[in-house]
Order: C-alpha cells, then sequence, then structure tokens
C-alpha cells in the first residue's frame, strides 16, 4: 500500500469515529476500544526501541504513568488545556527515556531493561510519596464540563484515541522507512558492523528511546481525564508492561504492522475475557501466550503470514 | 528525632536484613553474573518458593525453613527443566537476549497470576513459636524473625562459596561463561554444567522463599520489589563473585534500613534503583569486580 | 611516491591485559595506493586496522588521515572521514536484502548522504560492479560465503571511501574465488581507492600488492616491494623461525 | 590415523583430502602458514569442527576407535587434549583454578596431586603465581599455562595449536623446550600444528607440510624438511 492511500484510510478511520460517535449510545464500547488504542499506541511505541533496535523495555508503565501524571499536576495547577497535556506528557516521558538511555546504553542490553524493570518500581514509590498528587491515596481530576463538537467526553477522548493510535503508526511506518529505521535495525542486526558503516549507533539508540518513551507519555496523558480519578497502581499496573510487549511480539517485531495486529488481537481478546472470565485468569493467559510465542513463534503472527504466503507462491 | 539507639537499631536491621538479601541475589549472582543468564523472574521464583514454606507451615505445620529446605529438590528439578526451555528455544539459536529476557518476563507472569487466583491478594505469613521472640545483647535488640534468617543467609551463602571454590563442578561454573569452547576441552560438557548451575540457583530460592515470609507477610506481588534490589546487588558486588553478594547485600540493607528509619518505609525501596542506576553510570564492573 | 599521504599511523601501541600486540607500530600508506599487510598469526594485524578503523582505541601513538587527528574519533565518524573495511568472517546485517545492506552505508556515511531512491541507485551500481546484481533482493542472511565476502566489499564500497581495508577477504576461498575478489579489489583501486590488503595468501598479495609491510610479534620488521620482501632475510626468519 | 579428511565452515571448505598419521610415541610437525587448515584439522580431530567426509581414528593396544561424530568431551575423556589456538584460558579465574579445571577427566581427577606438582615444579612461574588471575599474565607465561593445564588432564595423546603465536623470539624457543621436555616425562605422542619452521622442526621427529588444505610435502625426518628452498616454495605458496 502506498502512502497516500494509507492516509486516505486514516482520515477515512477519524471520520467514521466521529460519525460514531452522533450513532452509538453504548459507553461502555467507547471505553474499551479507548483501552484497545491505548495498547496501539504503547505496543508501537514499545516497538520503535524494542523491534527494530533490540532493546527491551520493561518499563512501559513508567513512561506511561509519566505521561498521566505529568497530566495531572498540569491540569491541577494551571487547568492546563488538553493538547497541552498531550505534548507535556510526551516531553517529560521522552526526557525519562533519553535519561535512562544515557546512563546505560553504552552498556550491554540487558542493563537497559534491568534498568527499566527497576524503573517502573521507584518512580512508583516516589509518586507513592508525593502528597501533591495524592500519594497512595491518588487524585480526582474533573472532566471539563463540555467539549465542543461532542456531547460526551468519553466520545471525545475516544476520538483523540484515535488520532493518537494512527499518529504513533505513522511515526513508527516514517521511521521504519527512513534511514533512521534502517540504521536501528542494523543496529540490531549487528553493532559493531554498523558502527563501521558510518551509523552512529549511541545517537540513534538515544533518538529510539526518546521517541518510544514520548509516544507511551503521549499515551498516557490523557489517563487522567478517562479515569477522573487515578491513583499510583492503576497508573503503574504491570498490564500495561507485559502488553505493550506482548503484543508486538505476538503480532511481529519487524513492521509496524506487527504491534497494531497484536494489539488489536489481544486487546480485544483481554477485554472479552475481562468481562466473561476474571481479569487475573486473563493475564495469565497472556503470560501463557507470550511465553508459547517466544519459544514457538518468534517472528509473530506477522511473520508466520509471509512464511505461508511465501510457500503458497512457491 | 535523631538518636544514636535508633541509630544503631537501624544498623543492627540492616545487617540482618542484608543477609536476607544475600539469600534472594545468590541466584540471581549465580545466574545473571556466572551463566549469563537473565533471569529476570528469580524474585518471582523466591515468591514460589515463599508460599511453599506457607503451604509447609500452614497445611502440613512445617518449620517454615524445614519447609524451605524440603522444596528445594523440587525447585532444582524445576530449574534443570526452565534452563532445557531456555537452552532449546534461545540459546542454542544465539537468540538469548531479547527473546529470552521476554521468556522470562512471562514467567513472572504466570508464577504471580497462578498465586493470585490460587491464593488471592490477601497477606499471608507463617508461623514458628521462635519468630515473636528477641534475643538481647547488651543495648542490642535482635529479633529471632531477622535473625534466624540472617542465620540461615549465611549459611547457604557458605556453602554456595564452598561449591564453587572446592569442587570440580563448582570451578566448571565459574568457567563456563567464559570460554564455551575451552570448557569442553577440559572434558565438561557447558550445557550440563549450566543447567546444575541454573537448577542450584533455582534451588536456592526455595529457601530464600521461606525466609522471605518469616521476615514479614506477603503477597503474591511482593516479587517486583526484589528485581531491582536483586540486580542492584549482582551488579554492584561484581557479577558473579558470592563474597561481593555478601557485601552488596549488607551494605544495601543498611542504606535502606537507614532510610525507612529516617525518612519514611516508603522511600526504601527507591535506595536500590539509586544504587543500581549509579554503579552502572559510574562503574558498570560493579565495587567488587574482579 | 608521489601521492599525498593518507593514512599516518604514528607508533601505535596496543596491550591486552599483560600482552603487547603492538609495540609501537608506524607505517603511511598513499592516496590510490595498494598497500600489503602480512605477517604470522598473532603478529597485529588485526589489532593494527581495528585501531586504524576506531574499533579498539590504541594505548599509545597516534592515527591520522588526510593531515588530521583521528585517534580519538569514534568508529563512524572515521567511517564518513573515508575509511571502510571489510570484516574477516562477514558480519552481514542479516534480517536486511542485500540492497538495503548497501543502503546503510549510502545513507550514513556520505557527507549529507544520498537518501532513499539515490541511495538505492548508488547501492544498485555497486552491486552491478561486484557482480551481485542478482541479488539484491535477497536477504542476507541466506547467502552463500563467497557471496557474503563480495557483500562486505560492496558495502565497504557504499561508504565511498579514500581508503578500503581488506580483512582476509580471501581465506577459505578457492583459488577461482580468489580471482574474483582478487579482480574486485583491483577493479577498486582503479576508482582511485587505497587498498590495504591483508592476506596469507601470499599469491595474491604479491601480485596486489605495490608495496608490503611486514608485521611479526606486534613490530615492524620489513617494508618494500612484492620482490624484495620475498628475499627479504627477515621476512624469512619470521615465517619460518629462527 | 587421519584419512581423506574434508571439512570446512559452512560453504567454506579449509581441508581437501587431507590424510596423515601420527604413530604412538612420535612428536609430528604440521607445518604450514597460516589460513592453510592446520587449526581446522586439529579442531575435526578434537570434534570441535565435524568433517564432512573421511575418517579420523584412534588406534590403540589394537582397539580401533572412531573419533568422528562425537563431541570434545568424549575426546578429551580418550585420553586426547589440545592447548588451542589462542590459549584459550579462563582470564577471570586464578592460574591454579584453571590448572584444577585441566583435571576435570574422570581419569584425571585421581592423579591430580601428582600432576598439579608437576607442573608447578616444570613451571616455577606458575607456582610464583598460583593465586593470580590467568588473565593478568605475560603472553609467554599463558602459553606455559596453557600447555600445563593440557597436562593437567593425563593425555597420551597432546596436540598443540600455533604455540608460538604472539610471543617474542627467546620466548617461542623456551616454550617449544617445554613441549618435549613434557612430552619426554609423560610419554606423550604430540602432534604440534606450528608456522615457525625451524623453531618446530628442533623437536620434530618428521613432518608434513599444509598448502590450501592439502598436504603438500610429507617429511620422514626432519632433514627432510630442512631442504630450505623446496620448503620455502610450498610454504609461502609462491
Amino acid at each position: 500500500m502506498s502512502g497516500r492511500v494509507l492516509l486516505a484510510v486514516a482520515v477515512a478511520l477519524v471520520l467514521a469515529a466521529v460519525a460514531l460517535t452522533r450513532v452509538l449510545e453504548n459507553q461502555y464500547y467507547y471505553f474499551a476500544t479507548y483501552v484497545i488504542l491505548q495498547y496501539v499506541v504503547l505496543a508501537t511505541a514499545w516497538n520503535i526501541l524494542g523491534g527494530y533496535t533490540g532493546y527491551v523495555n520493561f518499563g512501559s508503565a513508567a513512561f506511561f504513568a509519566t505521561g498521566a501524571y505529568t497530566a495531572a499536576v498540569l491540569i491541577k495547577a494551571v487547568a492546563a488545556p488538553f493538547p497541552v497535556l498531550l505534548v507535556a506528557g510526551g516531553l517529560v516521558a521522552g526526557l525519562l527515556g533519553l535519561g535512562i538511555g544515557y546512563l546505560t546504553l553504552r552498556l550491554r542490553g540487558v542493563f537497559f531493561a534491568i534498568a527499566t524493570l527497576a524503573l517502573a518500581v521507584v518512580l512508583q514509590t516516589l509518586v507513592v510519596n508525593w502528597g501533591y498528587v495524592g500519594g497512595s491515596r491518588g487524585i480526582y481530576t474533573l472532566r471539563p464540563a463540555r467539549v465542543p463538537f461532542f456531547d460526551n467526553y468519553v466520545e471525545f477522548l475516544f476520538v483523540v484515541m484515535v488520532v493518537l493510535a494512527l499518529g504513533a503508526l505513522a511515526t513508527a511506518r516514517w521511521i521504519e522507512r527512513s534511514w533512521i529505521g534502517r540504521g536501528l535495525v542494523a543496529i540490531r542486526d549487528n553493532e559493531e558492523a554498523a558502527e563501521c558503516m558510518g551509523v552512529p549507533t549511541l545517537r540513534l539508540k538515544l533518538v529510539a528511546t526518546t521517541v518510544s518513551g514520548a509516544l507511551m507519555g503521549v499515551a498516557g496523558a490523557p489517563f487522567p481525564y478517562y479515569l477522573t480519578y487515578m491513583e499510583p497502581t492503576s497508573a503503574f499496573n504491570l498490564d500495561y508492561a507485559i502488553n505493550s510487549l506482548a503484543m508486538p511480539m505476538i503480532g511481529g517485531t519487524t513492521t509496524w504492522v506487527g504491534p497494531l495486529v497484536g494489539a488489536v488481537l489481544l486487546g480485544a481478546a483481554q477485554q472479552v475475557a475481562t468481562v466473561t472470565i476474571s481479569s487475573a485468569l486473563n493475564l495469565l493467559i497472556v503470560g501463557l501466550v507470550v511465553v508459547a510465542f517466544v519459544i514457538l513463534a518468534p517472528e509473530g503472527i506477522v511473520g508466520l503470514f509471509r512464511r505461508w504466503r511465501a510457500r503458497a507462491r512457491a | 528525632m535523631f538518636s544514636l539507639d535508633l541509630l544503631t537499631d537501624a544498623v543492627v536491621a540492616g545487617i540482618l536484613l542484608g543477609g536476607f538479601y544475600a539469600a534472594v541475589s545468590l541466584g540471581i549472582t549465580l545466574a545473571f553474573g556466572l551463566l549469563d543468564i537473565v533471569n529476570i523472574a528469580h524474585p518471582a521464583f523466591v515468591i514460589l518458593g515463599a508460599y511453599g514454606a506457607y503451604v509447609g507451615n500452614s497445611r502440613l505445620g512445617l518449620d517454615p525453613i524445614v519447609a524451605g529446605l524440603l522444596g528445594m529438590p523440587v525447585f532444582f528439578l524445576l530449574g534443570m527443566v526452565v534452563y532445557r526451555v531456555y537452552y532449546a528455544s534461545f540459546e542454542k539459536r544465539g537468540d538469548e537476549s531479547l527473546r529470552g529476557l521476554v521468556f522470562f518476563f512471562g514467567i513472572i507472569f504466570i508464577i504471580e497470576v497462578s498465586l493470585l487466583l490460587q491464593y488471592g491478594v490477601d497477606y499471608r505469613s507463617v508461623d514458628a513459636a521462635y519468630l515473636g521472640a528477641t534475643l538481647e545483647l547488651g543495648p542490642i535488640t535482635l529479633p529471632f524473625r531477622l535473625a534466624i534468617p540472617f542465620a540461615v543467609a549465611l549459611g547457604l551463602t557458605l556453602l554456595l562459596h564452598l561449591f564453587l571454590s572446592r569442587t570440580f563442578w563448582g570451578r566448571a561454573v565459574k568457567a563456563v561463561s567464559q570460554d564455551h569452547l575451552a570448557l569442553r576441552l577440559m572434558g565438561a560438557s557447558p550445557v550440563r554444567v549450566k543447567a546444575l548451575a541454573f537448577a542450584i540457583a533455582i534451588a536456592t530460592a526455595s529457601v530464600a522463599g521461606a525466609l522471605l515470609i518469616m521476615i514479614g507477610p506477603i503477597e503474591p506481588s511482593v516479587g517486583r520489589e526484589y528485581i531491582g534490589r536483586v540486580f542492584a546487588i549482582a551488579v554492584l558486588g561484581g557479577m558473579g563473585s558470592i563474597g561481593g553478594t555478601l557485601a552488596a547485600s549488607l551494605i544495601l540493607g543498611v542504606l535502606e534500613s537507614l532510610t525507612s528509619t529516617f525518612y519514611g518505609p516508603s522511600w526504601a525501596l527507591a535506595v536500590s534503583f539509586g544504587i543500581l542506576l549509579v554503579v552502572l553510570a559510574v562503574r558498570p564492573a560493579g565495587l567488587f569486580g574482579r | 611516491m608521489t601521492a599525498p599521504v593518507l593514512l599516518d599511523v604514528r607508533s601505535v601501541t596496543k596491550r591486552f591485559g599483560g600482552f603487547q600486540a603492538l609495540g609501537g607500530v608506524s607505517l603511511q600508506v598513499f592516496a590510490g595506493e595498494r598497500f600489503g599487510l602480512i605477517g604470522p598469526n598473532g603478529s597485529g594485524k588485526t589489532t593494527l586496522i581495528n585501531c586504524v578503523s576506531g574499533a579498539l582505541r590504541n594505548d599509545e601513538g597516534a592515527i591520522w588521515f588526510e593531515g588530521r587527528d583521528i585517534t580519538r574519533l569514534p568508529a563512524h565518524r572515521r567511517t564518513r572521514l573515508g575509511i571502510a573495511r571489510s570484516f574477516q568472517i562477514p558480519r552481514p546485517f542479516g534480517s536486511m536484502t542485500v540492497l538495503e545492506n548497501l543502503c546503510v552505508p549510502a545513507e550514513y556515511a556520505t557527507r549529507g548522504g544520498a537518501h532513499g531512491a539515490d541511495a538505492a541507485a548508488e547501492a544498485m551500481e555497486i552491486l552491478r560492479l561486484i557482480g551481485l546484481d542478482g541479488k539484491a533482493r535477497a536477504v542476507a542472511g541466506g547467502l552463500t560465503q563467497i557471496e557474503m565476502r563480495k557483500l562486505e566489499l560492496a558495502r565497504a564500497m557504499a561508504v565511498k571511501p579514500k581508503l578500503l581495508i581488506s580483512d582476509e577477504s580471501m581465506a577459505g576461498l578457492s583459488s577461482a574465488e580468489v580471482d574474483e575478489i582478487l579482480a574486485i579489489l583491483f577493479a577498486l583501486h582503479e576508482r582511485g581507492i587505497a587498498v590495504i590488503m591483508i592476506e596469507h595468501i601470499m599469491r595474491a598479495v604479491m601480485r596486489f600488492s605495490q608495496r608490503i609491510v611486514v608485521l611479526d610479534a606486534g613490530e615492524r620488521i620489513a617494508e618494500g616491494g612484492p620482490e624484495e620482501i620475498l628475499h627479504n632475510a627477515a621476512v624469512e626468519k619470521a615465517y619460518l623461525g629462527e | 590415523m587421519v584419512r581423506d579428511v574434508e571439512a570446512g565452515y559452512g560453504a567454506v571448505r579449509v581441508l581437501h583430502g587431507v590424510s596423515m598419521e601420527v604413530n604412538e610415541g612420535e612428536t609430528v610437525a604440521l607445518l604450514g602458514t597460516n589460513g592453510n587448515g592446520k587449526s581446522t584439522l586439529l579442531k575435526c580431530i578434537m570434534g570441535i569442527v565435524r568433517p564432512d567426509a573421511g575418517e579420523i581414528v584412534l588406534e590403540e593396544d589394537g582397539r580401533r576407535t572412531s573419533l568422528v561424530g562425537r563431541s570434545p568431551e568424549e575426546i578429551v575423556g580418550l585420553g586426547i587434549a589440545l592447548v588451542p589456538e589462542g590459549r584459550r584460558l579462563f582470564p577471570k579465574l586464578t592460574v591454579e583454578e584453571n590448572l584444577l579445571l585441566g583435571a576435570y577427566r574422570r581419569e584425571a581427577r585421581a592423579e591430580i596431586a601428582g600432576n598439579l606438582r608437576f607442573c608447578l615444579d616444570a613451571f616455577p612461574v606458575l607456582g610464583e603465581r598460583r593465586r593470580q588471575l590467568a588473565g593478568s599474565l605475560s603472553g609467554g607465561e599463558q602459553q606455559m599455562l596453557a600447555l600445563a593445564r593440557a597436562v593437567m588432564s593425563s593425555p597420551r595423546i597432546l596436540l598443540v595449536d600455533e604455540p608460538s603465536v604472539g610471543l617474542a623470539p627467546i620466548l617461542v624457543s623456551r616454550v617449544i623446550a617445554k613441549i618435549r621436555e613434557l612430552k619426554e616425562s609423560h610419554h606423550l605422542t604430540v602432534l604440534m600444528a606450528e608456522q615457525n619452521f625451524n623453531q618446530a622442526t628442533k623437536i620434530a621427529d618428521r613432518g608434513y607440510i599444509i598448502v590450501h588444505g592439502q598436504i603438500e610435502f610429507e617429511g620422514h625426518s626432519t632433514r627432510e624438511l630442512a631442504e630450505h628452498e623446496l620448503v620455502k616454495k610450498y610454504y609461502l605458496g609462491v
């Protein structure tokens, strides 16, 4: 598909989403779809670093929560307008990614992974001890009374998430096809050879951690309005950490399509499972599926599909 | 607010706690430091061990430490199996870095959520007659709840040290990640050596878990708090040195104890991460690296 | 030699632990020269080129390139200045196609580099020259050994280097294949690129090199034309022992 | 002992039908400059590289044991030890730990005390540095340690891959002399791959010259090998 076709599809999707809000009344669907779309952003963001470059981030929850709490603070302090929340959330989380990357990326990749793992725990500790945002008791956020065009704030947030998901996918696709993406993949394939081919490896890795972190922060920024009441446990929920890496792993990590496929499939399945079974059991299933995929189908669904198509052709 | 008594108590408690941290970190020192297997699920295995001790204690009336020791063979076998799967799926294909990490991350979830489904989010604890008692040594008060885990942890550390330095298997374990081929030329199979060492690493989690639940009540997700700690200790301790692990554990224990005494317990967790980041940034070989 | 000095290695020393791999090696390579670097195993050839390409940092001494000190530059900056290398054991970007493998240096190594279609066109031209154009769309991880060796050289060419270091590009190849690689290196030289050839296949080195430097145990023991080197007593001693 | 062996890495064929034999108690030199297949041949014997064709047989007391298809561990167990190219010590273990690991094989554990005493006597420098990390030794000391470590496994056959690499000339002759000393004291059979012609022929009974993966010349005595002009031609491959 060419870029122009995809752009048309994207515009159509946004319009369809807006149109949907005129028709569909049941609020549950907006909530459920919002969650899935949020995972599309997180999975895509994770994949920019983890899939293209091969550096594993276990701290997605930390970046997501950074976006969410940045927004919460701005709402409480200056009642900042919505677009400012997105930008600020992305900026702060991006800086966090840059900082962690700068400290650990010159070492072996596992140290980056471990640092992100610990980062989530520690940021949560900081927030729990931060009285201004309510500590462990949490913080209430009042939604603006009205938004133009929409009769309901949840519908507005839903459309925002559609736009953010499309934006994340566009970013990933652009990176993947540009010289930056090629540089990132070269790093994953052989870092030393990449350096000898003129690729500034450290700088590119920092670009990837920053962009990846920023997108996760953006995904978290609407969170206070979505929940209206937010506490550390929900913002730092490990669901985010496991899902944002499970989804690309299941979908396929080499292209921007993989995380999308994984997020939609796994996200939808979880929504169904949460309603019909328990949410704990559904996390267990995610864990099992992830382990099964990394062992049996390391290329994910997209990889399986490609292999199947190649075989069909031959 | 500040007093000498408070300081003494905090330091003593920190040393006792640090000894316990060593027991939790030994498995990481073995797996990560010596075998190059980044087993981020180790704390989850420790939690599993804690629930094993809980079951042994509450159902069978066993002493928690006895339960932990009895659990070792089971954990040993579990470790063997996990390593075999890991080897066949990742190490053999040379694909351990990214997907191997995700594999262990998945294991964390499987263990944690299984425990959650079975035992819920309630805190569980164990009973033993001596747990409430204390030992008074002049001005120092030693609560048995901390002192016994400390003693057991020291014993475990010593045993592991002896194993690594005095036996043929132990020396092979220390050598295996340095040069696979050279080890084969000595007549030892690297896969078997690694399977044994990884199994031992997991077996230590059974005892460490029993100690954990003696110190205080636990619920399934407590393991996450230990991820930062154990890696901070392993890195600080110089990756693979048993003595370094013990020293780093004691330092971390004392620092955490001082932090929680003077700033409040909710800050203690931030200490390990702070240390981890500083060590990674300043001296990645660790303080006790050789 | 009237050509200007391109690479100037000034008493470079490198130690690994207690082991001295290079003990103050100096040598100069002139622009557009065909240069041979030989020596027995362990004489420090690979260490020396690792220091030149920036994969290792030398302990003492300096490395100058085109009249500027590059001793402290990271590897990718040196590549951009025009130093390209191939690896002894090929290190392709395995998940990319052959063409994409060449796009990486085309986009990164040349100042203001070509992008997108331009880079691909450039890459294609190099593949034609090397005789890999038929494999442009193949995934690099699945190439045969000789194809990977050629890809190594093609990728190094895409850097548009002034100096190409060929590290044992022929080891283990049949003699017909050796001739193929040799022809490629001659073709590169025709385009004005200085080539450092590190090789054990004497036949190839003697045919290719205008000037040869011999290393032994981390020291430079001889320098001269192929004939001179063949009849040099020190070289004979280094290879045959004393 | 080795017959018609062809081997290589992936599509690269390094050995083209190599045949040679080493008799009990002999010291045989495998000569050639690098890149000609000496190391690959030793790796085939040790089971590190699996030959594509041909056979490798150990004959002992009338028993024939095929080595092809066996793992290096098994081959070490049969009493063959390799001092590998590049020494391959365990740099972060002490000298003593390296030596003790050498005695990992079951048969060697019984003789560990005697072997250790012997090694420390034969290589006094290792005794002085017992507690030092192997990685901190100088090149010559590392080569001595590699030799000693191989002897710790009580082998009957010792394969040595390029002991002279990276050593100053004075050290080369010392290492070569040590190999002869070990051979005599332990009644070893030695196959030594070496590029340093003059040093190798000092202790070898006879030798082969390998060029481009083929045996080009078989010298039945050191004198035959020392026909210099011919050797030079084969050796430098010009």
